[in-house]
């Protein structure tokens, strides 16, 4: 049972340039969270009429954790969130990564704040006893959310080269790609560009790869229709998915990035 | 505790005056989860089509200042996998359904209704000639009075069972429109659907919506609502259910006092899926506070 | 410096697109101590009429969601009372002064047009045939494509000075009416006027407003007015001056994409009197960093 | 000349049952406000669009006064200012009273947060000279802006009696003018229905009555034409005058309450 609820700050700090994390805490929705999920937050009385949705980038306890990037007015009202202000959200909303079989490598890769989302997802890996390997890309090391990890096997790449290879994350990816045969799965979430740049690797058959989008939504739960994804040639399951509902997390073979 | 029923003429009475929008609560199932459905007065389904539709191309909505556009071109299921899918749901609700019915042509809406008439769940059809985004059967419906009229009878000929007629702001003279709908035998008028608008990213420099031209939607639209509803209820003597920028209880019962016997809740139920609960408990309260026994006491009571 | 002056037709250029909205900046010396006037490309003057008018009784504006509601009811000193004390101020300005003029009969128009015609110090006309909150006289003219026809060409044939003829939005088909005014002569449409709007206070029960229904204005109404330019940017060749909730810079820019040559700053005097010095940087900073050379080069060039 | 500018709040605090005083760091406004007069306060990215006026209840050096009743949304926001923070101001704005010529006693007339601007004229009159007669009502002790005074001769009225007389403040002060055959100038500044009921006294030959008056306004500055009050039927200048222009300050003989 989701449910719109009132949480409460429990710390909000900036955290890379223009990033802040947020923990809140709402023991329903941290209770019942998968890593992929993401939850609404509302503004009332705001000329802005939209929730905004957020990936649930963590889970502990009676709390969660968001990752935010300031880039309009909703988000630099969230970064004046101070400690014991109430928040209205709604979560948990949206299907989830999942955790592939054994024997199947996993690996995460994220671009700036889509590394939001593989967090939780490494988090849960981590407590399941797998270490996957994390691969994090960012435009400077300022804009990184994280630097060193205990729990990944974290590679880094910025677009100047201030922290980890200097390049795009996913040319280092690539690199690592060259060393394998054994089949992978690929959890990935960043700007669309660089999951439309991961298309190509569907022809390696070993490869399954999972991206989270980002549309603009109006309502997050299924009833506007508006945060549509086109589907790929062979699914026949109606010719567009909502983001929300039927995502936020799809099967990269599934959608179809040039409509 | 004050009365908050209502009458739609005599064919009709709702446990309250809160009905959800057309496309603003899909099939009502999405959040069944969520909401308790039944503490709405009234369902209204997405707009239904003979065939499915897949909508228009992204993107489909976009934020403007207390409003939305949308072009969503009434993406829907088709009449047979609403039947199959959605009716174990619909007819299982103790609440009433109406379903709202969108047709590129005359023939489609008599097949559709002549079809769901056999179903005996359903309370009203809601006839929407009034969408502004879609290429045909849309609002064009709902902006020629000749052609208005038409529908309307051959809809009336079709079917006995309650029938709205859902009206487009985006007219001259929207009186005119609504005299029609009651003249032609409708047994209720819904008013706004969406005001035609639109959005330009400046940087792009595309139409924030794949039409260009969209459908406003939300609070910014609540006060040409109220025209309307004013206009209409001095044009016409069926009820009237009013539609556009609700987000509360103050708003129904201002839209009430314009002259709605019954209200929709639209883009409201995207800002606070919740907000059914609290404008019953407000209208009760408001009741009481006003010393009135029934909502249904103030329809058009406003000094003029 | 990128140029960001403006040619209406061949008649007429602005050194900037920022012209105020009638009604909404006085007669322009009400607040010269507060905003450098000639900043602005054109002052638009309150509507005139013939004789004074003291306009509608309390309450006159509204407040609503993104928005206001007025029914001021073209309140205005007249036509000799503005020769007299308005010109001083008027004249001396070094940026054009457009008259907008309101009458009740087509012979109003042309006594006004006659008089100010001997005014050179007035660079254009703007007809006002889209107030929807007077009883004579005001919407009647741009609702009606027959008398629209009639009072342009009439008008056509009283002046050879730039004439604007602006448009309300309250009709089913606003492109017709914006040909219909290319076809007598216009030299160039401005649009939106007010959209019709209503409120009620829920505890009086009186309307918000006098009139009961006024026009509404704000932010809540730039997708309707960016829609409506949309719509007759393709159906006539004249300049299109864009009005309707402008805020600030990018919606400046966002009108001029979608077809207006010039634009006009209502509500916004209200809820922030100094925006034109802003929105003139805004549109200066945006050509250079979008490296074009005039602001010219974008008006209409949104991608379809 | 007026500027809207960034006023920096100073202090702000409740001081009676939904009443706050807040001081505003503005030495341009603090310089030039003259008793009666208004200033605008702007709320950018709100729903609602007005800005709204407050009366100078005070100027002193750099800073102002204000004193409001928290009725609503904005006056809700102004609550929360915290001192530091910027805030959107224009003035100052309307007329002022005015001091009597020599050898007229003046009196002020106060209902409820309708004290602010007399606050401010008190201030003026006591550096004249002059410590004037202040009446002041409320509907309880908790709503009073202010309960003894040492720049005026204070008497309160309260409606429940928990301070001063039972009773309305008018009828304190018609008792007071039982006593009084010289000139006399009343300031009011208060509800409608009180100012209302001062129109008898104009009767009295003797008596000048100026009242401050509210309406609701857009603009602020004589654009809108929105903030009318009736001009009464010897003033001849037009049917209608501009609370904000004109006034907010009337001789009550010029104005017709009942339009
Ligand atoms: C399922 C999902 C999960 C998300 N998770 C996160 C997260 O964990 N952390 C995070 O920082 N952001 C996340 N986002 C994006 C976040 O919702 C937006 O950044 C936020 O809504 C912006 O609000 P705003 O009012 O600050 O900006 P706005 O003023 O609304 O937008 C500013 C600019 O950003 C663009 N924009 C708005 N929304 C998006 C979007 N969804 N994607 C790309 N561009 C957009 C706008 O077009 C505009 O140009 C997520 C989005 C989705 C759909
Ligand atoms: C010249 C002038 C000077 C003023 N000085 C002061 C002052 O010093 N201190 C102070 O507390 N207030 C003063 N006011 C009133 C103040 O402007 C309003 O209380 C304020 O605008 C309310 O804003 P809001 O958003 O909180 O309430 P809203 O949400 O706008 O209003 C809430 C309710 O109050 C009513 N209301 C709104 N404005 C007014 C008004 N002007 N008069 C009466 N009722 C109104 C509304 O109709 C509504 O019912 C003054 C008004 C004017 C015109
Ligand atoms: C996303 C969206 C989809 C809509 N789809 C339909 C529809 O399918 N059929 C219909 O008659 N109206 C549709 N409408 C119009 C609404 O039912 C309603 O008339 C309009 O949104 C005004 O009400 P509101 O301001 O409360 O949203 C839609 C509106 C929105 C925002
Ligand atoms: C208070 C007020 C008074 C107005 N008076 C006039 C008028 O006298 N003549 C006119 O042509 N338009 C008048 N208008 C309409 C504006 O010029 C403008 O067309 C409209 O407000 C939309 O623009 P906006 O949203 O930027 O305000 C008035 C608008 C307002 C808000
Ligand atoms: S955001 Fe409304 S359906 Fe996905
Ligand atoms: S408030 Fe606009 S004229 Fe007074």
């Amino acid at each position: 049972m989701r449910s719109l609820i009132n949480g409460s700050v429990l710390d909000n700090r900036q955290i890379a340039e223009d990033i802040y994390r947020a923990t809140i805490v709402t023991p329903d929705i941290a209770g019942a969270a998968l890593p992929g999920q993401f939850i609404n937050v509302y503004f009332p009385d705001s000329v802005k009429i939209f929730p905004r949705p957020f990936s649930i980038a963590g889970a502990e306890g009676s709390n969660i954790q968001l990752f935010y990037k300031v880039i309009g007015s909703q988000t630099e009202l969230m970064s004046q969130w101070k400690p014991g202000d109430p928040v209205k959200i709604l979560g948990p909303l949206g299907n989830s990564f999942e955790i592939p079989a054994p024997g199947t490598e996993i690996v995460l890769l994220a671009g700036g704040v889509g590394a939001a989302p593989l967090l939780f997802f490494r988090d849960r890996l981590y407590e399941s006893g797998v270490k996957p390997k994390f691969f994090l890309g960012a435009r400077t090391q300022n804009q990184l959310l994280l630097r060193a990890d205990t729990k990944s096997e974290l590679t880094i790449a910025t677009d100047d080269g201030s922290c980890g290879s200097r390049g795009l994350v996913t040319a280092v990816f690539y690199e690592f790609l060259t060393g394998i045969d054994s089949p992978l799965t690929v959890c990935a979430c960043g700007p669309d560009p660089m999951l439309k740049a991961l298309k190509p690797m569907l022809e390696n058959s070993n490869l399954a790869v999972y991206v989270s989008l980002e549309k603009t939504m109006a309502c997050g739960l299924g009833l506007c229709q508006g945060c549509i994804v086109k589907n790929a040639g062979h699914n026949s399951s109606g010719d567009y998915s909502l983001v929300c509902r039927d995502g936020p997390v799809f099967n990269l073979r599934d959608i179809d990035f040039n409509a | 505790m004050p009365d908050i029923s209502v009458k739609l003429g005599t064919k009709l009475t709702l446990t309250n005056p809160i009905m959800t929008a057309s496309g603003t609560f899909g099939y009502g199932d999405e959040v069944s989860d969520l909401v308790d459905v039944n503490q709405f007065g009234a369902i209204v389904t997405k707009s239904l089509s003979l065939e499915p539709r897949v909508g228009n191309p992204a993107p489909r909505i976009a934020e403007t200042p207390s409003g939305m556009l949308n072009s969503i071109g009434l993406a829907n299921i088709g009449l047979e996998a609403f039947l199959a899918d959605k009716k174990p749901f619909l007819a299982a609700l103790s609440t009433k359904v109406v379903v709202n019915i969108a047709a590129r042509t005359e023939d489609e809406f008599i097949t559709v209704i002549e079809r769901l008439d056999a179903e005996d769940w359903i309370t009203a059809y809601e006839i929407n000639v009034s969408c502004p985004n879609v290429k045909e059967g849309g609002i064009a419906f709902g902006t020629n009075p000749v052609v208005l009229k038409k529908l309307c009878e051959a809809l009336r000929r079709t079917t006995k069972r309650f029938l709205i007629i859902k009206l487009s702001p985006n007219v001259t003279d929207i009186a005119k429109m609504a005299q029609i709908a009651e003249d032609s035998g409708a047994d209720a008028i819904s008013l706004i659907n969406t005001v035609y608008g639109a959005a330009i990213d400046i940087y792009s420099r595309k139409p924030k919506i794949n039409t260009v031209i969209g459908g406003l939607s939300g609070p910014a639209i609540k006060p040409i609502a109220c025209a309307n509803i004013i206009k209409v209820f001095s044009a016409v003597s069926v009820p009237i259910i009013g539609i556009g920028g609700i987000c509360n209880g103050e708003d129904v019962i201002e839209f009430i006092l314009a002259g709605a016997t019954a209200v929709q809740l639209g883009t409201v139920n995207f800002m606070n899926p919740h907000a059914v609960g609290g404008i019953i408990r407000y209208i009760e309260n408001y009741l009481q506070q006003q010393r009135l026994g029934a909502i249904s006491d103030i329809i058009g009571c406003f000094e003029r």
